[in-house]
């Protein structure tokens, strides 16, 4: 399953010290089920970190707190100095500044391409209608598919329309971007078309976080990776070490069942 | 298999063997009628039991219409036309045809103008349901087409539709311009713009109440299939925006806004719409202004638009209960608000999928107007239960008369589901 | 860099935040909204208290006590026009009732036939139906109560065309009789049961009281009767089941069935002493037996004809929807095609069917207020018609119409979501 | 809290608007035009004929009215109702005035609060039965199928009458005029049932009138007359008075032709001139002008002239005077003093 490797270098890593996103002791319960426990997690700007663990480890659920599609409960999470609180002008800042990918791709049907792509930025943005179409085919071009733009995303592949999503939220200039399993949805053929994208965005020292199982994707850019399970934190590191010498035992045994075969 | 040897074992064709006709026993009108008329004993019997069903039906029905007579003023005469051969007596529909167009009040020389409305209808209907075919444009034309069709039916001048066009266009242009600042605070602004030019407007009609005047109508004066069209019509088109909000309530996290909309629902559809239509004629007058004038029908219309709002927003639940929860999670996370992410995702999707359950909804309902004829309407049942049936020169006639009556619906009923099964399929392409 | 966000009241509270804040936005707008509510309600009732009559009149459900006054002409229970308004609802209900559970079981039959047929492979059969279906679900069905009605009142004879050497019509085999006031059919009663009903009964047809009662007893014998061979059926399937399991040879249980079904019965009717009163012309109209009036006739069969158009539909979805490889895949377990159907499309369509199939029942409840319009006196016709005509106490009888109508519809909906949440959980 | 405050404002605003009703008269000047509630159709009595325009007996009153308050006989809105609607569309203020021959009874009166003003026909229920059925009196309808229209005193005396007389039969209720003659005619019922002159009314609409026969008891007192709504009792009065002007018309001779005549100046009769206007201020009153009693004759004719046009024995209805002939003449009809 892992992505073949390419022959782009390891593209720098350039942190800043620039905090993005503060997230201490994060706490959420769906009903009388703890999800989410003591998370505390700090990303800088231009980091790049991908998140990976067994399946109702809690991963996505994280990330959409990140981005105020889930409520947590207790704790606090900080993007870009904005605190995530009920206020929604703080969530519509919040949302504005993040840009997220679904599983499901979740494009609107009913829009062409371009209107996807141009739709938050006019109503959101308050972006005039041809800046906005101009910044959208910008982005479309950067993901390869601008001749796409007048058609409907049913008439696309999978993996075009997950470099859609892509673009749509790149539209609205996020600083950060969110990616939940943007691939496991995907045919094997179609997944490298969405992680070279993906790849292209980090060379480009875009902030990201990525709930991925795509361990060749996150050997390659990922300056972190984090290792979720029972809705906790269990291990992060550096990729090279993280799956070298993992430290868990829960990290040991899963790297082994997702490297294994 | 790039090897081509033909001495070797591998096979491969390279001549195409070309169709031939099949044998006769399986082809033709045999073939057809031995699959599908005498497939089985059981089914020769159902095939010949059905045969005699059709002959009984045919041998009653085409010489009744064949030897019908259009002549004679009553039905004394249309006897001693038909000279007792088994003919229709249709002088009757002939004679009474205004009548069961119009009802016994509208005035006759003003008949064409609803003639004129229900034939713009056809202009005004095409560009709100092909939206992807015709230029949006042309949605001017079905926007000006309710107040156009109100001016002609009811008369009165030019003034007052207008106004309410006006009104409705000022509230559009204040919303749009203070939505940036907020949607609620645009709806406000919308709806206050609005009700000060209707205010206006109102006071203007009344001085100016001449000017490019129509000879008013009284909504009492409306009878007939006009009725029924009218009520069918304008108790659809107000009930699609209640159902939609309706609808909206009901999905809503508010309990207040939720409990209403689920108790409002389940009442309306828990009752009768005959019931309903008892509280429009002995109850509501209670509850309305005495001074401000409700007749009766427009007492039906609050009615009528009531239950087939709770019904349509059942329908729309529905297509919003299909869509992907992705869609709202997209739209939320793209920092759309709730009531763009409603105008501009949400409700296009849902209200598509809905569309066959709303022509069902609106089928149902234009056939339930005929239950005004039961609180003394007259409708189309109504005059042929009423007056026609009473009159002395018709009494006594009925195939005739029901089965126009029946035809009536029957065309306008069948039309619109067929038609709204052709654009589901045209809906369906698109896009896919 | 570490700012809790959690407490907003930490820089203090804003007035905007009623709007800004997702906390107290849902009250803010619940407030709004019950604000609105009550304006509109408050409106409506300060214009129903500035009402002078209804001022006056006051809303008072005494009258229901008084005397109705009135006769009603299908009375399931004792009346008499000195009995009070509420008795006469009471009629008007059971009456509701009676055209409901008819029009229910007669469209269920028409359109499960209806739908079978459409389906069949015959061409011309299928397009009967198809014809049955549209012409019926698109037209008004008080067009077709009244077409019914009108017809049945015009075209068949008169009782008194009954009379005389040479009568015009006669009855159907002597013992039923079709006239323009209705169907007059022959009445079943018991000789030997409990309160036994003499020979001669009555002229005006009235059986006293006490005897009523009896021969319902006597009914009640006939049911349990059923019932009991209804069981042993059961029993005797469920052992036929139990060998096929044991031995895989299923025992024919078809002659036992049939005589358990059918000997216990004829013996029970025999004893009680089985006897048909045949309706007989007397004075203006046929006395005795059962009269089924037009107006239920036409309620009747013209509800169930519309409504199974509609059923028939539902039918013919389920059906279609137990996809073609259900079928196919048990025909390629070697299973025979009765037992396709009644082992594997059936359970899984009927699961499909029966939710539509119990909301037409609901339409067809509430149809049955369109009796009005041909004068069956059910609920509508009594409560809703003649009482609220002769009281003008309108609001009152239109709360309790709509009362009645609403509480049936929910306890109905309650057994149909109670029916879904366990379909729903056999499916996992 | 801050709910009840809010509901309280709510509430008083309701009460604040609902202060002052206006009163009828004031209504009916305002708006201009009389909204008189009549029959869906009954010949003779109130039915729109050829040209839409309405006529009749009670409609008749209605224009009376009208033509005294307005001054225009015309300015009337007829708005048909049925037994059902008509006590609602009168409590409500859908009209200011019932002209429907609609019985007085004590219940209504009381009950449902409305006040009758006056008795404008003095009816009793009666059969009409097909000569074919060989039954020449009400006694012998045993067992008989009987229509009657729902929702009237007709129904109620139907049952007073059969229990009375120890008789039993099957009511076969129906709702409209239309609909009893659809059933009557198909002889889905052996009698029809209402009050005698509506049966006079329909009976001449037959297609062969002689082959039915009224039965001749009359089985109940059906007093019929015009009714407004209960404690508006100017309004009440006006309505009344008009009416009474209408009887006393017929008394003192004075008709639509005359009236004009006789009113311009005044003549020997007192009474008259009061009623006319020549004498005294009774049109002030009762808060109109002095010439209403003239305009109300003169737009529809004294009492006897509108029998005699819509329900005589000339018109096509052809009723008796009977009950309704003036008390000078053995009837009943009586106009208080003009004083």
């Amino acid at each position: 399953m892992a992505m073949t490797d390419t022959d782009t270098a390891t593209p720098q890593m350039e942190i800043s010290d620039e905090v993005a996103i503060e997230i201490r002791n994060m706490n959420k319960w769906y009903g009388t089920f703890h999800v989410l426990r003591d998370i505390d997690l700090t990303v800088h700007r231009g980091e790049r970190i991908v998140i990976c663990g067994p399946s109702g480890s809690g991963k996505s659920t994280l990330i959409r707190c990140i981005n105020a599609l889930e409520e947590h409960q207790r704790g606090s999470i900080v993007v870009d100095g904005t605190p995530l609180s009920s206020d929604l002008k703080n969530i519509d800042k919040i949302r504005s500044e993040v840009g997220m990918c679904f599983q499901h791709f979740n494009l609107f049907p009913h829009l062409t391409i371009l209107e996807n792509c141009t739709l938050a930025p006019i109503w959101v943005r308050k972006i005039p209608k041809r800046e906005a179409e101009k910044t959208a085919m910008y982005f479309l071009e950067k993901v390869k598919i601008p001749d796409q733009a007048n058609k409907y995303p049913g008439q696309l592949s999978g993996g075009q329309q997950q470099r859609v999503a892509i673009a749509r939220s790149l539209c609205m200039r996020p600083r950060i971007m969110l990616f939940d399993e943007p691939t496991s949805a995907l045919d094997p053929e179609m997944i490298k078309e969405v992680l070279d994208t993906m790849i292209q965005l980090a060379e480009e020292g875009m902030t990201m976080l990525c709930v991925t199982h795509e361990m060749g994707f996150a050997r390659q850019v990922a300056n972190r990776v984090i290792f979720m399970d029972d809705g906790q934190i269990v291990e992060q590191n550096e990729p090279e070490a993280f799956f070298k010498s993992p430290r868990n035992e829960r990290t040991r045994l899963f790297l082994s069942q997702i490297l294994g075969h | 298999m790039s090897d081509t040897h033909a001495e070797s074992v591998a096979f491969v064709r390279e001549s195409v063997i070309p169709p031939a006709p099949p044998p006769a026993k399986e082809a033709g009108a045999i073939r057809w009628m031995r699959e599908n008329l005498f497939a089985t004993w059981f089914n020769a019997i159902l095939t010949l039991v059905a045969l005699y069903l059709i002959w009984v039906l045919l041998s009653g029905v085409v010489p009744w219409i064949v030897n019908g007579t259009w002549q004679g003023s009553s039905l004394a005469e249309c006897r001693e036309i038909l000279q007792g051969n088994g003919g229709g007596c249709f002088a009757v529909l002939r004679e009474r045809w205004p009548q069961l167009l119009f009802g016994f009040q509208y005035p006759d020389y003003l008949r064409w103008r609803p003639v004129l409305a229900f034939f713009l209808l056809f202009v005004a209907v095409p560009p709100a349901l092909f939206v992807m075919f015709l230029p949006r444009w042309t949605l001017i034309v079905t926007a000006i087409y309710p107040f156009l069709a109100y001016w002609l039916i009811w008369g009165g001048t030019i003034l007052t539709p207008l106004f309410a066009a006006l009104g409705v266009v000022a509230g559009y242009l204040a919303f749009s311009f203070t939505e940036r600042r907020g949607f609620v605070l645009g709806l406000a602004a919308g709806v206050v713009t609005a009700l000060a030019v209707w205010w206006i407007g109102g006071l203007l009609a009344g001085e100016f109440s001449r000017f490019l005047r129509l000879e008013a109508v009284v909504s009492r004066a409306m009878g007939g299939f006009m009725l029924n069209l009218v009520l069918g019509i304008v108790c659809v088109s107000l009930s699609l925006p209640i159902g939609i909000l309706l609808a909206l309530g009901r999905q809503s996290s508010l309990p207040v806004v939720k409990g209403f909309c689920v108790v409002f629902i389940e009442f309306v559809r828990g009752v009768p719409l005959i019931t309903l239509l008892f509280v429009a004629n002995v109850v509501l007058a209670f509850f309305l202004p005495p001074d401000a004038n409700f007749d009766l029908i427009l007492r039906v219309i609050i009615m009528i638009t009531l239950f087939a709002s709770a019904y349509i927003a059942e329908v729309i639940r529905g297509g919003l209960a299909a869509l992907p929860k992705g869609q709202y999670e997209a739209a939320d996370s793209l920092g759309l608000d709730y009531a763009q992410a409603m105008r501009l995702i949400i409700l296009p999707q849902a209200l598509k999928i809905s569309i066959p359950g709303i022509v069902n909804v609106a089928v149902g309902l234009f056939k339930d107007t005929t239950l005004v004829s039961v609180i003394s309407m007259f409708d189309l049942v109504g005059m042929i239960r009423g007056p026609i049936l009473a009159s002395t020169a018709w009494a006594g006639i009925y195939w005739e008369l029901w089965a126009a009556a029946c035809l009536m619906f029957f065309v306008v009923c069948y039309g619109i589901s067929q038609y709204s099964q052709w654009l589901e399929r045209q809906l369906q392409t698109d896009h896919r | 860099m570490t700012t809790l966000s959690d407490p907003p009241h930490a820089d203090g509270f804003r007035l905007s935040l009623l709007v800004r804040d997702k906390r107290y936005r849902s009250y803010t707008f619940q407030a709004i909204a019950l604000i609105a509510l009550f304006v509109f309600f408050g409106w409506l009732a300060s214009n129903a208290i500035r009402n002078p009559v209804l001022q006056q009149a006051g809303i008072d459900f005494g009258f229901l006590a008084d005397p109705a006054g009135y006769d009603i002409n299908q009375q399931p229970i004792p009346y008499t026009s000195q009995s009070s308004h509420l008795r006469a609802s009471f009629i008007g209900a059971i009456n509701t009732l009676i055209v409901a559970f008819l029009a229910c079981v007669t469209a269920t039959v028409f359109g499960v036939f209806a739908g079978v047929l459409r389906l069949s492979n015959n061409w011309i059969v299928g397009k009967l139906m198809a014809l049955y279906v549209e012409m019926f679900r698109n037209i008004p069905v008080l067009i077709w109560i009244l077409i019914i009605f009108t017809i049945s009142a015009n075209v068949l004879p008169q009782p008194s065309a009954f009379r005389g050497d040479d009568p015009e019509a006669s009855p159907i085999l002597g013992v039923a009789a079709l006239t323009n006031r209705g169907f007059y059919l022959p009445r079943p009663y018991f000789t030997n049961g409990i309160g036994a009903v003499p020979d001669d009964v009555p002229a005006d047809g009235g059986a006293p009281v006490a005897q009523e009662v009896a021969s319902i007893a006597n009914w009640l014998i006939v049911l349990a009767v059923f019932a009991a061979s209804f069981l042993a059926v059961r029993g005797v399937n469920a052992w036929a089941t139990k060998r096929q399991n044991a031995t895989g040879r299923r025992p024919s249980t078809f002659w036992t069935n049939l005589g358990l079904w059918f000997v216990p019965i004829i013996l029970t009717l025999l004893i009680l002493g089985l006897r048909w009163e045949v309706p007989e012309l007397r004075g203006f109209n046929f006395q005795g037996g059962i009269l089924a009036r037009n107006s239920l006739i036409a309620l009747w069969f013209a509800l169930s004809i519309y409504t199974g158009a509609f059923i028939a539909e539902n039918v013919r979805a389920g059906i279609l929807a137990i996809s073609r490889g259900q079928t196919e895949a048990a025909a390629a377990l070697g299973l025979r095609p009765g037992r396709v159907m009644s082992l594997v499309v059936l359970p899984q369509a009927l699961r499909i069917i029966i939710p539509p199939l119990i909301s037409q029942y609901l339409n067809i409840t509430k149809n049955t207020s369109l009796a009005i319009a041909v004068g069956y006196m059910d609920l509508t016709g009594t409560l809703g018609g003649i009482t609220l005509n002769q009281t003008g106490r309108a609001l009152e009888c239109v709360l309790l119409l709509m009362a009645f109508y609403l509480v049936f519809s929910l306890v109905i909906s309650a057994v149909m979501n109670a029916y879904n949440a366990s379909v729903a959980l056999k499916e996992r | 809290m801050k709910k009840s405050v809010l509901l309280g404002t709510v509430a008083a605003a309701g009460f604040a608007a609902a202060g002052a009703s206006a009163a009828t008269l004031d209504d009916v000047q305002d708006r201009g035009s009389l909204n008189c509630g009549v029959n869906t159709g009954v010949p003779g009595f109130a039915a729109p004929d050829a040209n839409g325009e309405w006529q009749g007996f009670d409609v008749a009153i209605c224009r009376a009215v009208a033509a005294a308050v307005l001054g225009d006989p015309n300015a009337v809105n007829f708005i048909s109702t049925t037994g059902k609607t008509r006590f609602t569309a009168l409590a409500s203020g859908e009209v200011d005035l019932l002209a429907r021959n609609t019985t007085w009874t004590f219940s209504r009166d009381t009950d449902l609060k409305f006040d009758f003003v006056a008795i404008n026909y003095y009816d009793g229920q009666g059969f009409i039965v097909p000569t074919a059925l060989g039954v020449s009196s009400a006694e012998e309808l045993d067992g008989a199928t009987i229509c009657i229209q729902t929702g009237t005193t007709t129904e109620l005396n139907l049952a007073d009458y059969f229990r009375v007389n120890n008789m039993s039969y099957e009511p076969v209720p129906i709702e409209n005029e239309a609909e009893a003659r659809t059933q009557f005619l198909a002889g889905a019922c052996d009698v029809y049932t209402t009050d005698r002159s509506a049966l006079a009314s329909v009976r001449v609409t037959y297609p062969s009138p002689d082959d039915y026969k009224l039965l001749p008891e009359v089985i109940s007192k059906e007093p019929l007359g015009p009714l407004v709504r209960h404690g508006d009792s100017e309004w009440g009065d006006i309505v009344r008075w008009t009416y009474f002007a209408l009887v006393a018309a017929e008394q003192y001779g004075v008709t639509q032709d005359n009236v004009a005549e006789m009113a311009t100046e005044a003549g020997d009769n007192p009474e008259v001139n009061r009623l006319l206007g020549t004498e005294g201020e009774l049109g002030a009153m009762i808060g109109l002008e002095s010439s209403w009693a003239e305009n109300a004759i003169a737009a529809v004719g004294n009492y006897g002239e509108i029998f005699s046009r819509n329900i005589g024995e000339e018109s096509a209805v052809g009723l008796e005077r009977g009950l309704n002939a003036l008390y000078t003449e053995g009837g009943l009809q009586y106009a208080p003093p003009f004083r």
